[in-house]
């Protein structure tokens, strides 16, 4: 079954049938687009399912057309365990944003249908950019995918909705054309070592390209990929753009969009550019650890409840970077799943805060206080999503982060030492976040305006914190699709996990 | 006499014709610069017709003569319209356009 | 069968969470009988091991695979030994009866639900701590306990202080978290595994830097959750919490997690000297300070807070003196989680007849209105002052001994330890329920109801024979011995004279707390002219202003900055780059002169800039 | 003596275009003399759509049936890229020529003065005005410019070029001198653009002559094998050259020599802004990939680094600058030289890709010039059009079709992935850094972040600024702007999506000589 088409088609599908019916109301188009996202997600789970771990095939579910067979491009589609959760994050989060954010839509200068059809596209487009196997393909829809978001943040945000919007565009369109022209140059080698151009990305893992001209083209795409994901110093887009969007558009651009940076560093930088990747970790490394601190300590001092979750994750973001460019197995497979936890984690927190900026009707900090007494199922649910962003053990991000600094430690150990103090950095921007916005006694507008989650919302959030909790036990199912892919990117920058030097033989 | 003489010359003339463009501020004076220049060229082409033993040079001198009779008409008219527009033939008048 | 000791508690914490409103009316008869539930079920596994021979006493099992990812590999796995039976035996029994304590003690509160589900899901929690197999899994515990103790410190989180003592309590123990961070780090960097029997094994050919260094990083979570120099500050102010939290979580149970965890250890310390030196250390540190803040505390709760800390200083210091140590240092918890939380329970007793105000200055006399309590504390201040037969002295006694034999200098250090708690103990005793009534005239102090004496009365029986029980009957030495090697070779000498000695000195405290508290009188206001010693006893020995002055104010200072340079320096570099870019436009633009010629003239330069460099190129 | 001589044989049917389209200019001339007034502009407009069609069904059919070779005694080169660039200009004419039709934007007639030697504001004007009297000389210039532009592309010797060069000029100079409304900037333009033009027309003719005097002949073909044989005389080679660039680097708007640029273009009536941005780059281009990689092919090593440095100043003058404009069409002349910029480096690449590269790139960049000066045209105010780009504010909720398209194409322009410009890029790109110009590859990509943020600040003023100021309407255009605007769109969709059929066409096809 072509699932990865269908995956693809089924929003363009949605998005084409809201766009079309020009009567239809905007509840209609809401349960449309609802529907659209939760037929997907039903696919990409089923998919999800038929997915065989132990495959000797790097992809699975590989589909492949001609495209522009000048330039080498085909329209091909195929997952590794790394994409597969990534698709599958993506698939549960849409319906739970377009659930949780329901009446988002309203009251902003674009209309409801846009913002259906436009989060559809950008749904879409995602699933392409984490299926694709066609370098290309994956560029073409890595800069595609800004236009729906541009529109997104810019007509559905807040007062500088526009200046936030431009700065996301203008950020990604830079590093997209950087990658860009690391894309021609690998192109070039490619038809320089194969006689035809190809951007088939099998095949040009196989290359063997030149150690100088490697570092070139990493920096090329790393860079496209820092300001993504964001890693500092690329990250001052993100705090104004998540600041801006709707919460649950910050939710699918943090919690799934952003991702692709990290995806593609996993993806591309390390199988493609071995040498250059070895000899960038230094200063991979040092990035990500300045990220971590730097994020967390700018998270604290925030007084915004989206800028601040913006922040956090900056930091985590460099926790996840660590652990790509730890070069061990545990760091790996610790960052895919940091990637898969932090979606779920941000889009708690986000989605929460949501909903209490949508009752109080300001984003500021101050302007809460003492929800719990008034609210207390909404302030609990909020605290859970809170502990799950500071790596709570028992939460599924504890699993990754512990991943991500066990994979450095061994190799890094100073580095894995510094990263850890991230942890009591992160337990205070999310408690002294609770504490004042949650304790205390509430204000006369908390007591009038906030009242308790709803029924609707619940359902929209439960699958998350239940994800959240359960995978923080049972992390393996997961883990077991991720690893052989971890593996095969470990063979690629022919990396071995260090031994353990004073281990008990057995 | 050497050929050279001729090229030097038509290369004096396409110069004299080029400042003449920069520095003179009338537009007929400015065009008839241009006209020199492109004399000047066709002087080259006879002469290099002679060093090469071809006629090709010449022929196209023919050429040239004609496609710069076309360019007369064409700059006459330009600056006609504009001196009837603005009463003057100051190519520096005709900046509104800028920046 | 043994899982169900996490998964009674577990359930009642779900049920009472996830029920809502609806569970309001039994879930704190729920929440209690899950609580029983699993201390049952910890007596049926005790008598069962109890039955076995001692090596054979050790069980393990495995719920599920956890973490696999390459060469690292941790499955949710527990371990039921001589010591974790220990520990569940004392979580379950002393929280089953504060369970039932706080039927009564939290009967008005609208959140009563809550707070039992929290008490649920601190005791599934601490049980997760103690039967991990790994140390991974024993993190969940800690972290797990943590939050509980996070939730219940700030259980009237709309009281700013208790929600400031809340967070700080979390982030203070996220600090040692690092430190359980770091040493599992090392263990599988190391040693390759992270479970408590591959540690061991290695730990036999591992070198002492290796072991070392996790010893240390060890220590550093112990003070944390142990509330153990210099990661103290949080334990005192987590007194915000209901009375039955701080007897359960911070006196009887969660803050000696720190001496389990190193006990769990002991084959790693017990070969890394420089970490066992620095553990005693730590523990001499904090068992004097808790002291002296004991001795100056008004509040109650806080003077019993300061006790505790000093209380665990002792064990830590036990705990650090190497294998002759560790039984003590776990017999002392034991006898300590008695009648601490005695008298913790009898020190919400009286705030619960006296409105809940909680200074001892406006107490005083209360022995005649309020009897049980008055006599359950009682026992609780002889056993932990150490008079025998009770049951501080038992635990105590022979740590003093161990000390002495380990250094003259702990040794005396120990015995002046033991001088200050009987004065501040005394002093304590002295001015609740001695002297003259302080207490104002809408005060009428009465006792408590049966829910809560009858849990009080219980722990003053373990206050009493706890000690002779646990020596003598379940002779401790030799139950723990195959868990944490207790070597009789090496069994500190009888010191005949040791005993007069340090009940000389526990006298001499107790008559100096008595003279001054129970004879003199004692003024309902704090007076202010006092020594220098008695000014920095009450700021908690400058604790919290070395904090505020080394890491918080400049941490504040640092994120405001941090804000400001991302605003200004990285955000404006970018903005600064577009800056300059319209500025050079802005510079260019003005070649655009409009006038023709100079067109031309640009024209003809740049004609003749390109004629240089083609001729510069052809010329080199 | 023999005074007979063989009659050249001229292969007809290959330059059939050329010949139809320069057919009809005189066919129109002859219109405007004998025709009433009241047809002339529907008689013009059926043989100009006529002739365009023939010529375009002339280069098709040469296309499918390789029907390529010299023509014309050698004069012409009529190969594949000469083929595809005839059929480019074509295309772009009839687009352009829809535009010129257009009657409807502007309540007083077309974009053209009424009659252009009236004086600006006399009693003439307004009564011809008045009257509703079309200019209609301006179809048999527009026939005679796209003949030229036909020829530019394909000449294969310098008279011939310059030949071309003027009669693809000459009818251009007047046409933009002859706009409608705010005339005074328009004669300027015009006057403007014929200066600089015969000046770098000049430099074209007199480096011809050196190039001549080195080689002996003017034959593209001859002068490269004169290179090859190094007869000395380098002097006259290398100048010769550099003047002759001099002429065809004005002509695409390469810096320094592209000051008239921004004038022209501003200057100009849209619809012929249009026109001449599109199909005068594709010619210019097509003349200069010739030159380039044709004639002075021996010579690229010499001229590399002169191209070198063009290239870079002008992508950066193009982009740096164009952020600084307020006016849409000086922003959008300002992007076309960016654009020619990057182009260059197709030229630099000295390869088949590169040459391949560049024709895609022609292509799609006259459909995006088209479509964006189209849409420009439409946006008026009660004065006029409505250049100044804060007048496009809101324009997204006031007509959102026209600012989608216009978003479309700007997004083309900034070379957004699936749009053409993206896929021309691409192409270019990659054979500039296979021609080893990769440095160059990494500033025209950062040029094409600057570029960015100007094509971005429209579609922000466009969707999310509200409008402020006096009211301006999006005009509602007849036909004629309507099908051109869609095929533009079109064009710039499908060679974004699905550019292959174009690249086959491309693939393996090279300047014969």
């Amino acid at each position: 079954m072509n699932y990865l088409s269908i995956l693809v088609a089924l929003p363009v599908v949605g998005a084409l049938i809201v766009g079309g019916l020009r009567s239809a109301t905007d509840k209609l188009i809401k349960q449309i687009g609802l529907g659209t996202a939760l037929a997907s997600a039903l696919v990409a789970l089923s998919m999800a399912l038929q997915f065989d771990p132990n495959s000797s095939s790097t992809l699975q579910f590989v589909e492949k057309y001609d495209w522009i067979p000048a330039f080498g491009v085909s329209f091909s589609l195929g997952v590794d365990g790394i994409a597969l959760v990534l698709i599958v994050l993506a698939a549960i989060l849409v319906p739970v944003v377009m659930l949780a954010g329901w009446n988002e839509a309203e009251g902003h200068r674009g209309s409801v249908r846009q913002y259906v059809v436009l989060t559809l596209l950008t749904y879409s487009m995602m699933i392409d950019v984490f299926a694709a196997t066609d370098v290309f393909l994956f560029y073409v829809f890595f800069e595609a995918i800004l236009i729906p978001m541009y529109f997104l943040i810019g007509r559905f945000g807040g007062q500088r909705a526009t200046y936030a919007a431009v700065k996301f565009l203008l950020y990604s369109l830079v590093g997209g054309l950087l990658m860009l022209a690391s894309l021609v140059g690998l192109w070039v080698v490619s038809r320089e070592q194969l006689g035809a151009g190809t951007f088939d990305w099998e095949t040009l893992t196989t290359l063997n390209i030149d150690g100088g001209v490697q570092n070139w083209l990493f920096l090329g795409f790393f860079i496209a990929f820092a300001i993504k994901a964001p890693l500092f110093p690329f990250h001052t887009w993100l705090p104004d753009a998540a600041g801006e969007a709707t919460p649950g558009n910050a939710t699918l651009l943090v919690g799934v969009l952003d991702k692709i940076g990290t995806f593609g560093m996993l993806r591309y930088c390390l199988p493609l550019f071995p040498l250059a990747s070895a000899y960038f970790t230094p200063v991979v490394i040092v990035l990500s650890l300045v990220g971590i601190i730097y994020g967390a300590l700018l998270a604290i001092g925030q007084s915004d409840l989206k800028r601040l979750i913006a922040y956090t994750s900056v930091s985590h973001f460099g926790f996840i970077a660590l652990g790509i460019f730890a070069f061990t197995t545990q760091g790996q497979s610790g960052a895919t799943l940091y990637m898969v936890n932090h979606g779920f984690s941000t889009a708690a927190l986000f989605l929460v805060a949501g909903y209490l900026m949508s009752r109080r009707g300001s984003r500021f900090i101050e302007d809460f206080g003492g929800v719990a007494k008034v609210a207390p199922v909404l302030a609990g649910t909020f605290f859970l999503a809170g502990l799950s962003s500071l790596a709570l053990p028992g939460m599924s991000s504890f699993i990754s982060e512990f991943l991500v600094l066990q994979g450095t430690f061994t190799r890094y150990p100073v580095p894995a030492i510094i990263a850890t103090t991230g942890i009591v950095l992160a337990a205070l921007y999310i408690l002294l976040m609770i504490q004042r916005t949650m304790t205390g006694e509430p204000t006369a507008e908390v007591a009038e305006k906030v009242g308790e989650i709803t029924f609707r919302e619940k359902i929209a959030i439960a699958p998350v914190i239940a994800i959240i909790i359960v995978t923080g036990f049972l992390p393996q199912p997961l883990l077991n699709i991720i690893n052989p892919a971890v593996d095969r990117v470990m063979t690629a920058v022919t990396a071995t996990d260090p031994v353990a030097s004073e281990g008990v033989s057995k | 006499m050497s050929a050279n003489w001729f090229i030097i010359l038509s290369a004096i003339l396409f110069t004299i014709g080029a400042v003449g463009v920069l520095v003179r501020r009338n537009a007929i004076v400015v065009f008839m610069c241009v006209e020199m220049m492109l004399n000047a060229a066709n002087l080259a082409f006879v002469t290099f017709a002679h060093t090469n033993g071809n006629f090709d040079g010449q022929v196209i001198a023919f050429f040239v003569m004609v496609v710069a009779a076309a360019e007369v008409v064409i700059g006459l008219s330009i600056i006609v319209t504009i001196f009837r527009t603005r009463r003057s033939a100051s190519i520096d008048d005709a900046s509104l356009l800028k920046l | 069968m043994h899982s169900l000791l996490i998964g009674l508690p577990l359930l009642g914490a779900a049920v009472l969470l996830l029920g809502g409103k609806r569970t309001n009316a039994w879930g704190h008869y729920f929440a209690t009988a899950m609580s029983i539930g699993s201390f049952l079920v910890g007596v049926a596994s005790f008598s069962e091991m109890f039955g076995l021979p001692a090596e054979e006493r050790s069980i393990e099992w495995t719920l599920t695979e956890w973490i696999s990812v390459g060469s690292f590999q941790v499955p949710i796995a527990f371990q039921l030994d001589q010591l974790s039976i220990a520990f569940v035996l004392l979580i379950t029994g002393v929280g089953s009866l504060i369970h039932v304590y706080s039927i009564g003690y939290m009967e008005h509160d609208a959140n009563r639900r809550k707070f039992f589900s929290y008490l649920n899901l601190f005791v599934s929690a601490m049980i997760v701590l103690v039967l991990a197999n790994n140390y991974l899994l024993l993190y969940v515990g800690w972290e797990g306990v943590g939050l509980a103790s996070y939730l219940l410190i700030g259980f009237w989180q709309h009281k700013p202080s208790a929600a400031t003592a809340a967070k700080k309590a979390f982030v203070v123990n996220r600090v040692g978290d690092i430190g359980l961070s770091l040493a599992v780090m090392l263990m599988f960097a190391f040693f390759g595994t992270v479970t408590f029997a591959g540690v061991n094994e290695a730990a036999d050919n591992a070198s002492e830097q290796t072991a070392t260094w996790i010893g240390l990083a060890l220590l550093l979570a112990a003070c944390g959750k142990s509330a153990q120099f210099p990661l103290q500050s949080w334990l005192l102010d987590a007194m915000e919490g209901p009375t039955p939290v701080s007897a359960l979580i911070h006196a009887a149970t969660m803050v000696t997690a720190g001496v389990y965890l190193i006990a769990r250890s002991n084959e790693i310390y017990n070969i890394a000297p420089t970490a066992q030196l620095a553990v005693v250390i730590i523990g001499s540190i904090t068992y004097l300070m808790g002291a002296v803040i004991g001795t100056a505390k008004d509040d109650i709760k806080k003077g019993l807070a300061g006790s505790t800390m000093s209380q665990i200083g002792l064990m830590i210091l036990a705990v650090g003196l190497g294998p002759i140590g560790y039984v003590f240092a776990i017999f002392h918890l034991l006898t300590h989680g008695f009648f601490k939380a005695g008298m913790f329970l009898g020190a919400g007793s009286v705030m619960h007849g006296m409105h809940d105000d909680v200074n001892m200055r406006h107490y005083g006399a209360l022995r005649t209105a309020m009897k049980i309590t008055y006599a359950t504390f009682g026992l609780g201040f002889l056993a932990i002052i150490g008079i025998p037969p009770f049951a501080g002295f038992w635990s105590k006694d022979e740590i003093i001994k161990v000390a002495f034999s380990y250094s003259p200098l702990v040794g005396v250090l120990t015995l002046v330890g033991a001088g200050v708690t009987a004065f501040y103990m005394t002093r304590m005793m002295a001015m609740t329920f001695f002297g003259t009534a302080r207490w104002d005239d809408d005060v009428h102090p009465h006792e408590s109801p049966k829910t809560m004496t009858i849990p009080m009365i219980i722990l003053a029986f373990g206050s009493a024979f706890g000690g002779m029980l646990l020596l003598f009957v379940a002779d401790i030495e030799s139950w723990l011995e195959p868990v944490v090697g207790f070597e009789h070779a090496h069994h500190a000498p009888d010191n005949a004279i040791l005993i007069p000695v340090t009940l000389a000195v526990v006298a001499a405290g107790a008559a100096l707390g008595w003279i001054q508290y129970a004879t003199r009188d004692v003024p309902r206001v704090a007076p202010a002219d006092v020594s220098f010693l008695t000014t920095a006893a009450r700021a908690d020995l400058y604790g919290d202003a070395v904090n505020e002055a080394v890491f918080m104010r400049p941490g504040q200072y640092l994120t405001r900055s941090l804000v400001y340079v991302d605003n200004k320096v990285v955000d404006g570099a970018v903005n600064g780059t577009a800056g300059f870019v319209g500025l050079v436009a802005s510079q260019l633009r003005r070649l655009q002169t409009g006038y023709a010629r100079s067109y031309a003239l640009m024209m003809v330069l740049g004609a003749l800039v390109i004629l240089a460099t083609a001729v510069l190129v052809r010329m080199s | 003596m023999n005074l007979l001589m063989d009659a050249p044989v001229i292969d007809y049917g290959i330059m059939q275009p050329i010949l139809v389209v320069l057919g009809a200019a005189v066919l129109g001339v002859l219109i405007e003399a004998f025709a009433p007034r009241e047809n002339r502009r529907n008689i013009q407009l059926v043989v100009t759509f006529g002739s365009l069609l023939i010529a375009l069904y002339g280069v098709v059919t040469n296309t499918s049936e390789k029907h390529v070779g010299l023509g014309a005694v050698n004069s012409l080169s009529i190969d594949g890229p000469g083929l595809f660039l005839q059929g480019v200009i074509l295309v772009s004419a009839l687009v352009g020529a829809m535009f010129l039709a257009e009657r409807d934007i502007d309540v007083q007639g077309d974009a053209f003065a009424p009659q252009a030697s009236a004086l600006p504001g006399s009693e003439d004007e307004s009564e011809f005005t008045l009257r509703g009297w079309l200019q209609t000389e301006i179809w048999p210039l527009f026939l005679f410019s796209v003949g030229g532009m036909l020829i530019f592309p394909v000449a294969n010797d310098f008279l011939t070029l310059f030949v071309a060069l003027e009669v693809m000029s000459l009818p251009l100079y007047l046409l933009a001198g002859m706009a409608r409304r705010r005339r005074l900037l328009s004669q300027e333009a015009a006057l403007k653009y014929f200066v600089l033009g015969a000046f770098s027309s000049a430099f074209l003719l007199y480096g011809s002559a050196l190039l001549y005097g080195f080689a002996g002949s003017v034959t593209y073909g001859d002068i490269v094998t004169a290179i090859g044989q190094d007869p000395g005389r380098n002097g006259l080679l290398i100048v010769g050259s550099l003047f002759v660039f001099v002429g065809l680097l004005f002509k695409v708007g390469a810096a320094p020599f592209h000051q008239w640029t921004p004038d022209v273009y501003q200057g100009a009536p849209t619809a012929l802004t249009a026109f001449m941005g599109a199909a005068t780059k594709v010619a210019a281009f097509g003349a200069l990939l010739r030159v380039a990689y044709v004639a002075l092919g021996g010579l690229r090593w010499d001229l590399a680094p002169v191209l070198w440095v063009i290239a870079g100043l002008t992508m950066l003058i193009g982009t740096v600058v164009g952020v600084a404009q307020s006016d849409i069409k000086r922003m959008l002349a300002y992007s076309s030289i960016a654009h020619a910029g990057f182009l260059i480096l197709g030229v630099i690449a000295a390869n088949p890709a590169g040459l391949s590269g560049s024709l895609f790139y022609l292509l799609a960049y006259a459909f995006t010039t088209l479509g964006t000066f189209g849409i420009v045209s439409l946006v008026h105010d009660a004065s006029g059009e409505a250049n100044n780009l804060g007048q496009f504010a809101g324009l997204g909720k006031r007509s959102p079709l026209v600012a989608g398209a216009f978003a479309l194409f700007l997004l083309a322009l900034a070379g957004i992935p699936l749009t053409s410009g993206f896929t021309g890029k691409f192409a270019v790109f990659a054979a500039a850094y296979e021609g080893g110009a990769a440095p160059l590859v990494v500033l025209a990509v950062i040029a094409s972040a600057i570029a960015a943020f100007f094509y971005v600040r429209v579609i922000v003023l466009m969707f999310f600024t509200e409008p402020q100021g006096e009211e301006v309407s999006v005009i509602v255009p007849s036909m004629f702007t309507q099908v051109g605007l869609s095929i533009a769109a079109t064009a710039t969709v499908i060679l974004g999506v699905m550019p292959q059929p174009v690249l086959d066409l491309l693939n393996n096809t090279f300047f014969i000589r």
